[in-house]
């Protein structure tokens, strides 16, 4: 599969790292694999880094507005880091980045997800 | 203008594996006009798009055949992607940013946007229980002029 | 079995720009099997022999139509190449090492011992003025088994 | 076009550099450069430096034969250097490298063809 997910725990925060290319056939292992790691830490505090993420189509967006929803009704806080440029254009276009900040780095990121 | 004209037709199972190989395909075929890279990013993932809907949408409980047909001429580049599946009601209603039928499967709606985004023109024929057909035309800026 | 069975078809004009797409189409399907560096190296220079000879020796005169069918079953891959052109006279005379038609296009005739060295089997059928079918079969030793 | 072919001359000996695929579209390209440095140079002895040719097929080794036999009757010589991996693989199998031979960079390989 042309998609690696690893998600670990930073401070609290829930990384999802993603490498490769997140479309509809890839998107099932970034789900589990994310809300396993969300369900581990009984956190909702969930940060997408996403520099080494190569393409994205709208089966990324559906996964991210996913998680985004979940986490929103816990009173809990998403946001992504580092995305490439067609990556943040599809994050833009499709209006994710109004509801959800994005950042330069994983460190910056989840100083500002702590901070709320 | 017919030394710059060049066909290809691509055919696969309506397989999820499959959405990475047709981009693929497609931006190797497209390659040969030089386009941008963001230019070659953006025909992958409209291409990405109508090729899962197909799949998705198009054949939603079981194995068909997916079609793309690709027509390179001068700096235009013309794609069509089909199906024989289970066709759109209402294609107005489908096109609507966020439309989704299918919200359990965590759709976001968005694929007709997109696919209308990152081309010059997007026309959707479909006939329920028959199929669909996007076509999906954009024009490339970075093209080598054609002096014929 | 049928989990791991999939299916393309391509068809492109017989032009030489297409060469290097049909490789990387055909490189980009199998690569669903996680084929070695050197198993893919392999296919893409199959391909690139058979295609390249249906586009100069098939249809030496003119464009025609170039077909290739993938199949993957298993660890197995099929790889059909076809031209409906000029087709071949003496099909054994052709598969000779060293043997070509057209040494004033410096060609190696090397192409059918390439393809047979990189494939477990080719079949070759050919009539004069109907075209040229050039069948590959190669089983990967890099693919997981299959548990079914 | 996904190949790109230079010629120079380096003591004598002209040295034609390749990048990229070789395969029946790009081997014009190749044949007129290179061509066009033998009769410039007014030398028969060649080099073929293909360290950063990812791709060839039987056309390549059409090109690198049709050279060969045009520089055996003018007494020159000719050779190889730096193969990667698959093109080597295709040299050995066709019996090239039994009549040319390969060496592993461009220094050593002008220094043998300019010994004989
Ligand atoms: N090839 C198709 N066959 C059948 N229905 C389709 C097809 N493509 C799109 N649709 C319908 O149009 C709707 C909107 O499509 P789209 O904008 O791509 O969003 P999404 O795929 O996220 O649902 C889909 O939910 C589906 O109902
Ligand atoms: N698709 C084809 N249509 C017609 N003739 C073909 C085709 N493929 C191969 N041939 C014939 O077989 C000969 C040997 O092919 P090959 O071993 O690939 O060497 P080469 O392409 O270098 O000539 C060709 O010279 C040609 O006469």
């Amino acid at each position: 599969m042309n998609l690696a997910v690893e998600a670990v725990q930073v401070s609290g925060v829930v990384v999802a790292r993603l490498r490769g290319e997140l479309d509809h056939h890839t998107s099932e292992a970034v789900r589990e694999c994310v809300d396993a790691a969300l369900e581990e830490a009984g956190s909702p505090f969930l940060l997408w880094n996403l520099a080494e993420l190569s393409f994205m189509d709208s089966s990324g967006l559906g996964v991210l507005l996913g998680r985004y929803r979940r986490i929103s009704q816990q009173k809990g806080k998403m946001a992504v880091c580092g995305p490439t440029a067609p990556v943040r254009r599809l994050l833009e276009l499709s209006g994710v980045l109004s509801i959800v900040p994005v950042y330069d780095d994983e460190t910056t990121a989840i100083a500002a997800l702590r901070e709320a | 203008m017919s030394a710059r004209r060049n066909y290809m037709r691509l055919e696969f199972a309506s397989r999820s594996e499959n959405e990475s190989f047709a981009r693929v395909a497609v931006a190797a075929f497209v390659a040969q006009l030089d386009p941008t890279v963001e230019e070659l990013a953006e025909i992958k993932t409209a291409v990405s798009e109508a090729v899962t809907n197909a799949i998705i949408h198009g054949y939603p409980d079981g194995e068909g055949l997916v079609a793309v047909t690709c027509t390179l001429d001068g700096d235009t580049v013309e794609i069509v992607v089909e199906d024989r599946g289970c066709g759109i009601e209402d294609v107005e209603l489908a096109r609507r940013p966020m439309y989704t039928s299918r919200p359990d499967l965590e759709r976001s709606g968005m694929g007709f946007t997109i696919m209308e985004s990152f081309s010059d023109r997007v026309d959707v024929i479909s006939r329920p229980g028959e199929g669909t057909r996007v076509r999906m035309v954009k024009r490339l800026q970075s093209s080598a002029p054609t002096f014929d």
